[in-house]
This record gives C-alpha cells, structure tokens and sequence, in this order.
C-alpha cells in the first residue's frame, strides 16, 4: 500500500510531471477550441490537424533523442529541404522512384552521422555545427538541382501518386479516409516510446545523456549513442523532407525553414530538457500535438503566421517554467 | 568570545529533512570541527554559516550577522572551502585564487601583484612551480585543492569554513594543511572543519560538534576528544573504531595468480614493474597522490591502455586473458567502483533502480535488447539487503540518498555482477565508518568466496587488518610492497616518500606465495 | 507634377486608379547618356529566384533578348546576381555592379523604399536602374510593368463575379512587401468593398512560387473548416492553389487565372470552370518590357515617364487555351504568354518616349 | 604577460587568417572594394552585422550556454518600431531616436536577463521564445516593408563618405568595449560564464553580473538597429530575423565559444568582416541565380571548417606535468 503510494509519488515528482500538464493543456486546448471554433471538432480538421503533426512529430524525433543526449540539431530544416528538392529531382530523372527514396533516406543518415562524429569532437558547438552543416547541404542541394532545371530552389516532376498518397491530406489508408502517414507516426510513437523505456539502447540514451563518464565505466560507448542519435535525426528529417514533397506535389527548398525552431519548440513544449538525460519521445509527441491544436485554434480565430508565432513563444516560457526551472543555485553547490 | 552561534537549526529540502535541530556554539582561535555520517547534515550546517542554504527555523549569528548570500558572508569575513571544489577550469590559476576579490568597478589590486602573491602562496601550499598563467585544467587535483585554499585564506577570514572535500590531499599535504590552520588559529580566527578523517581529528581540534540525522547530539571538547567517544554519538549503531574490522579465514586456493600484470611502465619508456593477485586475496594499494596508483588500478580495470607491458586474467578454463578495454575486463568479471560517485558514478538524472540496474542490462535483456525488468528486480533487492541501503523508493531519484548511500548502490552494483575481481578506487572517500565498517565486512566476505580485491585509499589506516598485502607506489612505479603483519603506518608511510630500500619484486613475490597459500598461520 | 497628361491618351488609360506609391513623376532620364558603350553591360541583380516565373523571365532575358541585342551590337553581356531577398544583400550587389562597370542595372520585385538610396549612388555613376515588375520610389529610378492595382482591381471583380458576386473569398499573395504584390492586393481589396456579400476571410503569402501557393493554401483550407467561394491568386501560383483545392477534396471554387499553363490544362479539360483568364505579368513578356525599356534609355530615347505602365489584358477562356494541346498536364510548369508583340508592342512602347526608334533599328550618331 | 598575448592572437588566428586571404580575394576579384567610396560602401553594409555579433558576445561569455537567439528580431523590432512608432508621433530628433533604440534594445535585453536569473530558464530557450513573440509582434507593428527613416537617419545609406556616422559607431562601439573590458566587471561576467558556481561562492553578484552582461549587448544591439534602419531607410519586419543566424555565425567564426567564459568581441568583428568579404567575393563571379546558394554553401563551409580548426588548436593548451 504505501509502497504503491510511494511509486506513485516517484511517478508524479519525477520527468512525468511535464508529461502531465501537457496532456491536460491539450485537453483543455481541444475542448475550448471545438467550443469556440465552428468546424473546428469536423473530422476534416482533425484529419489535417494529424496530418500535419505527424510531419512535424517526424522532424521532431530525431531533435528528441539529440537532445535527450545533451545535444541539438539545427540542420534538421536543412535536411527537409535538401531532401524535398532531391527527392524531386531524382523524380524528373530515370531513376526508379523506390531506389530515388532509398538514396535519399541514404543520404540523410549519411549526413546524420556526420553531424554526429564533427559535433562529437566538438562537444558543446552542436548548435553551431550543425547549422554549418545545413547551410552547406542546402546550398549544395539547390545548387546541384539547378544545373538539373534552370529553376533554383524549386524542382518540378511528375509524383508518383502512390507516393503522394501516402501523405497527401486526401490520401486513403486501406480506404479509410485519412492518409497512410498519420497511421505510420502512430505506430512508430508506439515503437519508440518502447524502445526507450524498455531496451538496453533506450536507457543507454539517459545514461550518456546523465552522465558521460559514469556512462563510459558501463562500457556504452558515448560515442556510439551520439553519433547514433543523430543518424536517426538525419534520418527522420529526410524522411519528412520527403514525405513533404509527397504532400505538396513539387519540390521547394523552403518546406523545411518552418520547422527550424518549430521542432525544438515541440521538444521543449513537450518537457525534453535541451541538457539531456530527461524527457522522452512520449513527451515531444504531447508537445506536437499541443503546438498543432493551437496552430488550428488560432487560425481558426482568424489569426494570422505572426499572431501564432507569437502565441508559441507565450506557450514556451510559461510551460518550460512550469517543469523544468533549473534549482536555485544555492542548492546547486 | 564567540564568533559563530546557531540553534535549533532546520533545513529541509523538499522531502528531506537536512536538519532538524542543529546548534554550535564556536569561538574565535579555536579548530571546531564538524563530524557525522554521511548525510546527517554537515554541509547543511556549514552552507548555512556561509549563507549559501538559508535555515528554515533556528537563530543564526555569524559575527554578530545572518549572511543571505555568499557576498554578504565574505563581506563579514567568512570564508568557505566547499566539499566540491568551486573553480573555473578554462580560467587562469591566478583568475581563480582572486576570484571575486574585485569589487564590480574597483579592483582590489594590481594584475601583477596578483599574479606575484598567487606564486607565491601557492609555491608555499602546495611545494611545486607554479606559473600563475596556467589554466586550471592543466593542473592536478591536488593543486587544484590548493587553490581553492588559497582564495578562501587571502580573504583573510575571521572565520574560515572547510567542508573536507572529496579530493584527496595526500599525507604530508594534510600536515601542511593543519599547520596552516593552526597558524590561523593563532592569528585568532575560529576554524570550522567538516570532516570524516576522525583519527586526523583527534590529533588537533579543539572542539567537536557532532551531527546524528540533522540533529546536534554531542559537544566534545579537547580533553574527552577520542575516536571512540565520536564515534559512540556519530551513529547510534557502529560503535568500533576504524581499524576494529575483524579478521575472518581467508579462502584458501590454487596457489596461481588470478590476474597478472607484467613490465607495466606508467610512462612509455618507464622501468616497468608487476604485480599480481591470487584469488582470496586483498591488495591494497597506496602511494602520495600523483605516484601512479591510481593510473594503475584503471589500467587494471581495463579502463585506461598501459603505455607499456600488458595485464592478463585467468579466465574459468585456466587460460590467460589478456586485459586491453572495458569490454576485456568485463569478459573476464573484473567490476571497478570509483571513490568519485558524482563524476564517474551515479546518475543523477535516473532512479535508484536504474543506477544499480544500467550495469546489468546487458545480463538481463534479450537477443532484441528488450530488458527483464523482472529479474533486475530480484537481484536488487538481494543486493540492497545484502548491503542494507536505505531508500525510500526504489524510483527515488538517486540523489535523495545520502552521499553514503549512493556509495553503496554503486558497491551493490558491482557485486550483482557476481565478479571475480574487484577494483575499489577509494570507494569509502567521504563515507561514513559505518558504512566502512559493512563495506569491509562484505569485501572480505567476496575474497572468502574466492575473489580478489584491489583496494585503493587516500587512508592508510583502511589497510590495518584488511588487506593481505599493501602495494605502494613511489614516482610512478610500484616502489614497495609489504605483507601483512608488516603493513603498518610507519612502513607504508615511509615507502610513499621513497624510503627504505626498493624491494625487489621478484623476490617479494617468492615469500609472498607461501604466506599466500597457508594464510590461517598468520591469521591464528 | 504627374507627367501622365504628357502621355497620349491611350497610353494614359493605362494609368488609371494607379497605386499611389507609384512614382508617376517626369522621369530624370529625359536627356541622359550612359557613361560608356554601346555594347553594354547589363547587371540583373535578382532577389529571389526560387520560383519559376523568375526562371521564366531570367531565360528570356539570357537566352532569347541577349543574343538578339548581341548580334546587333548593343548589349555585350548581362550579369545576375541574386540575394535571397536579403536587402543588404542586394543593396551590396547593386553597388557592386555599379563598380563592376556595368551600365544599367535591372532589379526585380522588391522592397520600394530599400535600395533607392543604391539607385542614386547608381544615377551619380551614371548608371540608370530599372525596376521591372514593380517599382521603385526614388526619383532616380525607373520602372516598367502592368498596372498592378489596376490589375488586382479588375482580377478580383472578375473572380468574385464568376463566383456570383457572393461568399467567403481567399487572397493567395505574392510576396509580402514586394510593391507588385502590394499594389495588387490594393487593387484587390478595392474590388472587394464593392461587393458586400462578398468577404474575404483569409490571406496567405505564395512567394509567387506554385510549391508555396500549395502548401500554404493547403495549410490555410486544412486549418480553415469554413466554406470557400473563390480564391483570388496573383500570377504563376494558380495551379499550385488549384492543385491544393483538389487535394483538400473540396470542389474546385473559382480561381484567378494568369498565364500558368498547369492550371489553364485543368480549365481546357473543365471548360466550365472559368470564363476568362488574365496577363498582367507574363515573365518573359514583362522582361521584356524591362529590357527593351532599359536599350531604350541607354540609346537615349528619353522615358516621359519614370513608371512605364500596362493597362490590364484580358483573355476569354477559350482563347486563352487555345495552343494548349490536348494531352497538356496539370503539372505544366510553363506559361501561357501572349508575346511582347501582342502584350507590349514597339508602337506602344514608343509612346512612353521622347524620341522613339525601335532599339534594333537605332544608330548611335 | 606576453604568453597571455599569444593565447590571445593564438586564439584570434582563425579568423585573422580568414579575413586576411579573403581580403586577398577581395582585393583580387573586387579591388573596388578598397577605394574609400568601396570602404564605405563596405562598412555601411556590414555595420548591422558587425554590431549584431558584437552584441551577442557578452551574452555568449556569460554562459550557461547563452546564445541570444533573439538578437535578429529584435533589431527588427527597434527597426520598425522606429519607423512607424516614431514615425507616428513624428519624432524624429536624433537624440530621441537614438535614446529610443538604445533604450527599446536594453529593455529588452533585462527582460530576457530577469527571465533566464528569476524564472531560471536556460538562455537558449528562453531567447528562441523571444525569436518566435518578437518575429510575430513585429510583422503586428508593420505587416509588410515599408514607411521612411527620418532623414538624418536614411541618409546614412548613401555610403559614399566612409568617414561617416555609421563608421563612427562602430568605432564608438569598439572603445565602449575596450571600457567594459577594462572593469573587473567584466572579469565578474567571465568567471561566473567559466563556472556560474564558483562565481557565486566566491561572492561575486552574479545577478548584477548578468544583467550587464545583457545591457551591454542590449547598447550594440540598438546601435545594430539604427545601422540597419539607415541602410534600408525603412521599416522591414522580417530584415532583422535572418541576423539571427548569421551573428552566431560571425561569433563563432570569430572563435568565441557557446560554452561561456571565452572569448572577445574582436573575434566577433573579424567573423563578421570575414562573411562580408565572403560575399563580396562570390558576388564578384557571375554566379547567376545560385549566387544565393554559393553564399549559404561557402558560410557553412566556413563555419564547420573553422570549428574544426578551433578544435585543433584548442588542444595544443599548455599542461603541467
Ligand atoms: N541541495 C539539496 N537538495 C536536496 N537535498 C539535499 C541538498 N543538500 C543536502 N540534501 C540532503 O540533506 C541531507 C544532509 O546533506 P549534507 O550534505 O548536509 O550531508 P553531509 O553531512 O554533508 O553528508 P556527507 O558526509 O556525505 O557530506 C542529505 O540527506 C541530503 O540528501
Ligand atoms: N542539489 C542537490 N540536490 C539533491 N540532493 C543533493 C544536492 N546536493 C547534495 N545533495 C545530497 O546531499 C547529500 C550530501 O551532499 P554531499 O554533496 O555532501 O554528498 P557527499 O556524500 O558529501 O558526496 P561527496 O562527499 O562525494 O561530495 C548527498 O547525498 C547528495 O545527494
Ligand atoms: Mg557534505
Ligand atoms: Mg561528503
């Protein structure tokens, strides 16, 4: 009895504590926006609402576990762009579009490892480095794609409709009507949340993240977990930059701009905090879902991009404070 | 005339309660020390005479003042040595010993008179060249250690607090140390020192308080100061004294090494030397800090590559092993506890279970990596019996346990490996005797069972009636290595600065065996 | 002191309900010679080129208007820079090409206040800078396009009649600041009051490029349940806006058609979808424009004027898809464009000029 | 004494080297450059910048990480809140405006400070909040590009005369920073930035510490503001956000490190000049329309390469035995 109790207390005063107040702002978010908001509770809406957070979930995912570890990525918008125009391209020539998709994929962990070994060396520039590394690949990307076309920056092909369909917002599910994509961020949450809870990899993720060295002494290789949570990170954003192109139907370096700070902000929303060693995908997902509900809010309220930015930036600080305010120093020593 | 008075302090911190009813009355010119188990609440107690943790109830008067903050107790002319050492290593060592002596717009002095008493006083601590340019990570612990002392003595402290950090300083180091805080004494400043070194203690405090779970349950003066009467009030349950670890029959077994180690230089180039170890044996390794025994005992870890000769382990088939890495040792059960939990120990960030289960995870999951939560259950609590660790859930945060206490997790964790050899780096740094105490008893039961245990301490003293053989490290190199009944202060002592003859080590190996295999003569 | 009254009246229609941020004053380049040449030097400092409309007008520029000035000895070489609609960027690239030696720069579509203070260190380099697509403020510039106000004006009426002079309508924009972009909003909303019933319930920036129109509108009919009537689009984004109609699975409402062929294919296959069509800012046709416009003043024709303007051409429907062959796509990313001969020619253009010659025919003396 | 000297130009090396071959290139490829109209030009055109990474240095040396994220939209919030604040109530005398662009940056450079001390939030992402409120507050105040600088103020554009005011603030700008410098504040703000907690125990004000460190950027951030506003002569919401990331660029080219208690404002400088030079290089090849992306390649070339660089030298520090 009083062991329950105290697991129980053990579960609220620790990580899930963020996981907690997020779910109940989602809540209540829904339930005043179908309130106020004529359409909002349609399935139509809650078809895009899904629909656009598993994008952002995706490009969410890797930011996650990077920060889980104590690190961050930046180059994630990159990636989804240089995907996006890639994968568009590779479309336009005579390369097979599953083999296009796998080169892409390729290419994202590829320059996912890279940003893992450089920002391993260079502990504490991961921000910096990574951003470097966007801006050259999405340079490279649209300089490379506009030796294709005389068109820079936007590449023009023809889709594969089984390809669009998978994240298009009138894409069918086995008939049902919401896209394929939506179901595939379901049950990879699923799988993650999983695998960091109950694997030897998952917890590896917090002990590196807690502490490197202590880490080391158990034989996980910090370099390993590092370098590997950003091969995933790689991954997943050129999976979204490719899901994206799906989506719209022609390749645009931009798609990816939007989720530069969007991604970091559904992590920390969500109760990651950017030192490592706490939070979780389960959290990020709350985080997303938060962000998305509240962009369909207030575009339903008729606010404008500018008004919602701003509304984030409200969201951040106060649900941040809520969790993860660092001790006083005093406690610190 | 009194310079500190606290009463009926308490502090808590969230669930825990640091204090409950702490009091002490200290003056000026006098040495006042500060003992307790882990976690019964020293530091509190200083920080809150530092003004770093502010008391919950209780009256403080700290010269006539109740500092908020570490400025206001500095202004007052209170001066802290943290547990932790508090430096800036990407800073110069000079930036360091005059940290915050400026005002926001004044300095206090010139750069270069800065520079020349940083030299200067640092040359006289720590007796080594120093160039105040240095950056602090460039530099050892022990100095580092220096410097800290450095800045809270050239504030000049009417009242000067030492919470006995976890770096150790070596022995003549510790003489230099106590002189220096006599000298203080005499110039009128009161001292108070937090410290575990009891038998230290004794030697030169003037007075005593004495701290049982947050509460203040003694005050001894010089005259009843002895270890026993501290450590009769410090824990209501241990009453013996640290070298009162009695002696159980070692395993008697095959007379070949478990593990050897063979032409180990420190340095490429070095004169190499070996060791080795028998199963049921315990060897304790000493040296002055920076002599090498602590490279060395990592190197045997696997944790560390040995610039020369090699280090192999006998595995279940009889055949040797040869110790490169982790993953080495870990093949062949070699388990490593460090003495610096917060660095190279515990997780903060996880629960109690969780530090004493990331270990086992590749024991208890499966071919996928998925992890028998299960099972890791069971082996923690035979563990946390067997080490009776006091917790109050097994999800707590790890760090709601007394530094003690986490210790111990760390201890259990490397027995649920069910090793054959362990390699303690100063696990009882800063614990409790209590815990020493039990911490022996378990080792010597391990080494019963027919394991090994390399055991090193910054405490002599921990080797008396414990270990079967005390190996001393002098200038890089294993220097001496004694058996026994001839373990004793003088020897060991005397081998860590390099006296007495050098033993040869191949001839020390060949008394060494029999005394090995027919231990009970010694013992009865 | 508008020098429109100094226009012959045809040309001056053009002008009417013009954006009054539109500098319509008499242009500083009446009696003016460049510092060199000919052959000159043309720079083209660009501010954005991720979008087709831009390739559109940069291939006529450098593949189609280059060679012919080339072979008849007048412009020796075009130099692009682009600035990824950084101002100091572009400011920085402008006076780079000043200092480069070239002797008329063409900017495109940008912020109008930026970089007139480049436009004058320009003018004293004497270095003319045209603004084609848009304007500038400077009294120092000169540019030449359609009448955007006009042509959001009349695009707007059109549409909201098409869908019945009623309902809830969307303003697909360029890009937000650019000065065609905002003009043509103006002329827009102006349309807009005229019909109560009508109302517009959103706004969204497409950068002129079909990808963005897409995602954006997508985004905006995705999170907006409400029911949509008909979509006002500046140009070279409507089949991007179409193509995010017909995923979102609505019924395809009215949409402003100029000049992209995607969805004019979309209009040949569903001839009742829309009646008429737009041009008021075929690429290479309105480059054209520019560049002709910029010989023009190099020879010394002298512009009356500093904004040379085109009234709004309108298409009925099954003009404006007849070239359109039959297995056209949707996803064409060509335009439909009249040519400078039918959109802008020479006799038109030589309204706007003191003493006017056709470029190709002018000798300097 | 001489030894300090050396770590210092040792760690300056990188961008020093940088800027000097780039400078070479420049002198090569665009000799207009170095005539006094070209300097001019020059500085007119990489003031912001310059004053922009310049502000963010302090922040970045009182640690905890502290990278101000918000740096690029709030030089667009003083820009167009200049313009059509000011502009509305037809202020337009210089003490005023410059008083106004200071004061709007220091305001909001203590919020920020008072939220990362009180609420005790990290910096980066208490300053990424401020990214997203201030690039929507300022598309509120002025939707599109647009409205007048007084004129005073736009006629800075002209850079023609390189003695002119936009150099002199930056070389006011310089000699503040020598000042700070010099005080053992500043000392203060690098030790708590090495390590916060031993600032704090050996008493120093670490609240005090920071908010300077914050009202110091705040001063280079106002004065980037009104470079800005003068180059363009007008109101622009979104011209300030894209600073964001070329400041921390130009920071760490210039060899100040994210991780607190390091580095200088002339490092900052130099990154700053070295992007300029970068661009005025590649500007100078007829690169067409990937112009654009040969800039964003060759920045983040620069940027991973010079990390790399840091990263040698770095461990070539001296060591005791
Ligand atoms: N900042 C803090 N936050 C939470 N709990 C704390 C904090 N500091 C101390 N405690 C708790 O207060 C109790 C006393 O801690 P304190 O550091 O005073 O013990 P101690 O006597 O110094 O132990 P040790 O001998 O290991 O240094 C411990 O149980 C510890 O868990
Ligand atoms: N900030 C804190 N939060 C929670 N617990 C704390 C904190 N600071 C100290 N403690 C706890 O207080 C106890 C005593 O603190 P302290 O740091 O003195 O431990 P310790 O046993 O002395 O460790 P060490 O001797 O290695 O420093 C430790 O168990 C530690 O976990
Ligand atoms: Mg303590
Ligand atoms: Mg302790």
């Amino acid at each position: 009895m009083s062991a329950r109790k105290t697991s129980a207390k053990a579960f609220l005063q620790s990580d899930n504590k963020s996981l907690i107040i997020g779910i109940a702002l989602l809540i209540v978010l829904t339930l005043v926006a179908s309130l106020s908001v004529e359409g909002f509770a349609s399935t139509n809406n809650a078809r895009s609402i899904l629909l656009l957070a598993s994008f952002l979930g995706l490009a969410a995912l890797g930011q996650t576990l990077v920060a889980t570890v104590g690190g961050l990525d930046l180059s994630i918008p990159f990636m989804i762009g240089a995907s996006n125009i890639l994968l568009a391209y590779l479309f336009g020539t005579s390369v097979p579009p599953v083999l296009g998709i796998a080169i892409i994929a390729l290419l994202g962990a590829s320059i996912g490892t890279l940003n893992g070994i450089l920002s391993y060396r260079l502990q504490g520039q991961a921000l910096i480095l990574t951003l470097g590394v966007g801006f050259s690949l999405v340079g490279a990307a649209q300089i490379f794609t506009t030796f294709g076309s005389q068109y820079s920056g936007t590449v023009f092909s023809q889709v594969p409709a089984w390809f669009s369909n998978i994240s298009a917002i009138n894409g069918k599910t086995f008939g049902m009507p919401f896209p394929p994509v939506v179901l595939i961020w379901a049950g990879l949450c699923v799988f993650l949340i999983l695998c960091i809870h109950r694997s030897r990899a998952g917890r590896a993720l917090y002990a590196v993240g807690g502490n490197r060295t202590a880490a080391a002494l158990l034989s996980i290789s910090e370099f390993k977990v590092w370098v590997g949570t950003y091969m995933i990170s790689g991954l997943t954003a050129s999976i979204t930059g490719m899901l994206l192109l799906g989506f719209s139907g022609g390749g645009f370096v931009g798609v990816g701009d939007a989720y530069l700070f969007t991604t970091v902000a559904a992590v920390v929303v969500g109760g990651t905090s950017l030192l490592g060693g706490s939070g979780g995908y389960g959290a990020t997902v709350v985080g997303v879902l938060v962000l998305q509900v509240l962009t369909s809010f207030l575009v339903g309220l008729g606010l404008n991009y500018a008004a919602q930015q701003t509304v984030f930036g409200l969201l951040i600080l106060p649900m941040v404070a809520l969790y993860a305010r660092a001790p006083h120093i005093r406690y610190q020593i | 005339m009194t310079a500190i008075s606290v009463r009926n302090i308490s502090k808590n911190f969230g669930e825990t309660r640091a204090l409950r009813d702490a009091s002490l009355e200290a003056s000026f010119a006098e040495i006042h020390a500060i003992v307790g188990e882990n976690g019964s609440g020293k530091s509190t107690l200083a920080k809150i005479i530092s003004g770093i943790v502010l008391a919950d109830g209780g009256d403080v008067d700290v010269l006539g003042h109740r500092p908020n903050s570490p400025t206001e107790a500095i202004a007052i002319g209170v001066s802290t040595i943290f547990q932790e050492m508090m430096l800036a290593e990407s800073l110069t060592i000079w930036e360091n010993v005059f940290a915050g002596s400026d005002s926001f717009w004044k300095r206090s002095s010139s750069v270069a008179e800065k520079k020349r008493q940083t030299k200067e006083i640092l040359e006289r601590l720590a007796d080594c060249p120093i160039d105040p340019d240095w950056p602090v990570s460039a530099v050892p612990l022990s100095v580092k250690q220096w410097i800290v002392i450095s800045r809270a003595l050239l504030q000049k402290p009417k009242v000067l607090v030492f919470d006995e950090s976890s770096a150790a300083l070596d022995l003549d180091a510790t003489s230099r140390l106590h002189h220096e805080m006599l000298e203080l004494k005499a110039s009128g400043t009161a001292v108070i020192i937090v410290t575990h070194r009891i038998a230290e203690l004794v030697k030169f405090a003037d007075q005593a308080t004495v701290l049982r779970d947050g509460v203040t349950v003694g005050k001894i003066g010089r005259e009843e100061m002895t270890e026993e009467n501290l450590l009769r009030l410090m824990s209501a349950t241990t009453g013996h004294s640290a070298r009162a670890a009695s002696k159980e029959p070692v395993f008697v077994g095959e007379r070949h090494p478990l593990l050897e180690a063979s032409n180990i230089g420190l340095t490429d180039g070095a004169q190499g030397f070996d060791f080795n170890l028998h199963p049921g044996q315990i060897v304790g390794i000493a040296g002055l800090d920076g002599a090498g025994q602590a490279e060395f005992v990592r190197i045997l870890a696997g944790i560390d590559k040995a610039p020369q000769g090699r280090v192999t382990v006998r595995d279940d088939t009889g055949m040797m092993q040869a110790i490169s890495n982790l993953s080495d040792a870990e093949a062949n059960r070699i388990a490593y506890v460090s003495g610096d939990r917060k660095k190279e120990g515990i997780f903060a960030n996880l629960s109690i279970m969780e530090n004493f289960g990331l270990a086992l995870y590749g024991r208890h999951s499966n071919a996928a990596g998925v992890i028998d939560q299960k099972a890791l259950r069971e082996v923690f609590d035979r563990e946390k019996d067997r080490l009776s660790i006091k917790f109050g859930h097994r999800q707590d945060k790890i760090t709601t346990l007394s530094g003690g206490n986490q210790q111990k997790v760390l201890i259990a964790r490397a027995f649920a490996l069910a090793p054959r050899i362990i390699i303690l780096n100063d696990p009882a740094r800063g614990v409790d005797i209590g815990t020493k105490q039990d911490l022996y008893t378990h080792l010597r039961a391990f080494a019963a069972g027919g394991g090994a245990v390399i055991y090193l301490s910054t405490e002599i003293e921990e080797f008396f009636n414990f270990a079967d053989r005390a190996d001393v490290f002098f200038e890089g190199h294993l220097f001496a290595s004694f058996e026994q009944d001839r373990i004793g202060e003088e020897s060991i002592l005397g081998a860590m600065f390099g006296q007495s003859e050098p033993v040869d080590m191949s001839e020390a190996l060949e008394q060494e065996l029999p005394s090995n295999i027919q231990p009970q003569a010694t013992a009865s | 002191e508008s020098a429109i009254s100094e226009l012959p009246a045809d040309t001056a229609k053009a002008y009417e309900g013009v954006d009054d941020g539109q500098p319509i004053g008499q242009s500083a380049y009446r009696d003016w010679t460049p510092r060199s040449g000919p052959p000159w030097t043309i720079g083209y400092a660009s501010s954005y080129a991720g979008n087709t409309w831009r390739a559109e007008g940069l291939k006529r520029l450098t593949e189609e208007m280059l060679p012919v000035y080339k072979e008849a000895g007048l412009i020796d070489e075009v130099i692009v820079t682009q600035s990824d609609l950084n101002d100091s960027r572009q400011i920085q690239q402008m006076r780079q090409l000043v200092d480069q030696g070239v002797d008329a720069i063409i900017v495109c579509c940008s912020n109008p206040v930026a970089l007139n203070k480049a436009v004058e260190y320009a003018y004293d380099k004497g270095v003319v800078v045209f603004s084609y697509s848009g304007y500038l403020t400077s009294e120092k510039a000169l540019n030449a396009s359609s009448n955007y106000t006009l042509g959001g004006y009349e695009i707007a009426k059109a549409l909201i009649e098409e869908a019945g002079g009623e309902g809830n309508f969307l303003l697909v924009s360029g890009i937000a600041g650019a000065a065609s972009s905002e003009s043509f909003d103006t002329g827009a909303k102006r349309a807009l009051e005229e019909f109560p019933e009508a109302k517009l319930v959103g706004q969204v920036w497409g950068n002129w490029t079909d990808q963005v129109a897409q995602t954006e509108v997508q985004k905006f009919l995705a999170t907006n349940p409400t029911q949509i009537d008909g979509i006002i689009a500046q140009g070279s984004q409507e089949t991007g806006v179409l193509k995010a109609v017909l995923q979102s699975g609505r019924e395809v409402m009215p949409i402003s058609l100029a000049g992209s062929a995607g969805a004019a294919c979309y209009l040949k296959n569903h001839p009742e979808w829309m009646s008429h069509a737009f041009q008021i800012w075929p690429p290479g046709d309105e480059m054209e424009l520019g560049i002709n416009s910029v010989v023009r003043t190099l020879q010394n024709q002298g512009p009356i004027i500093q904004s040379i303007l085109r009234g709004v051409y309108r298409v009925p429907a099954e003009d404006y898809v007849a070239e359109l062959s039959d297995d056209c796509s949707i996803d064409s990313t060509d335009y439909i464009q009249p040519g400078i001969d039918v959109w802008f020619p020479n006799e038109v253009a030589s309204t706007y000029f003191l003493r006017p010659v056709d470029p190709l025919e002018w000798k300097a003396e | 004494m001489n030894r300090r000297l050396l770590n210092h130009l040792n760690d300056l090396a990188v961008p020093l080297g940088l800027v000097v071959i780039l400078g070479i290139l420049a002198a090569i490829r665009a000799p207009q450059t170095f005539t006094y109209v070209g300097l001019a030009g020059a500085v007119l055109v990489a003031a912001p910048l310059i004053l922009a990474a310049m502000a963010i240095t302090p922040i970045a040396i009182a640690g905890r990480g502290g990278v101000d994220l918000s740096i690029g939209p709030m030089i667009g919030f003083v820009n167009v809140t200049i313009v059509v604040w000011l502009g509305g109530l037809e202020i337009s005398n210089p003490v005023a405006v410059f008083a106004f662009a200071i004061g709007m940056a220091c305001l909001w450079q203590l919020l920020l400070a008072l939220i990362i001390i009180y609420v005790r939030i990290s910096p980066i992402i208490a300053s990424l909040a401020g990214y997203m409120i201030l690039q929507g507050v300022n598309l509120v105040i002025l939707p599109r590009p647009g409205g007048f600088a007084p004129d005073w103020l736009g006629d800075w554009g002209w850079g023609t005369e390189l003695l002119g005011p936009v150099l002199y603030i930056l070389i006011a700008a310089c000699v503040l920073w020598y000042l700070f410098q010099t005080t053992p504040m500043f000392q203060h703000i690098r030790l708590m930035g090495a390590d916060e907690r031993t600032a704090y125990t050996s008493g120093v004000n670490i609240v005090a510490a920071r908010i300077m460190a914050h009202l110091v950027a705040g001063v280079f951030a106002g004065l980037a503001a009104l470079c800005l506003t003068g180059m363009i002569g007008s109101g622009d919401p979104s011209q300030g956000n894209t600073l964001t990331l070329q400041a921390i660029t130009a920071l760490v080219l210039g060899g100040t490190s994210l991780s607190g208690g390091r580095g200088g404002v002339t490092g900052s400088i130099l990154g700053a000049i070295a992007m300029y030079l970068v661009f005025v290089v590649l500007s100078s090849f007829n690169f067409g329309a990937i112009s654009g992306y040969m800039i964003q390649l060759s920045y983040g070339l620069m940027l991973v390469i010079s990390l790399l660089i840091s990263l040698l030298t770095s461990q070539a520090k001296p060591r005791m035995a």
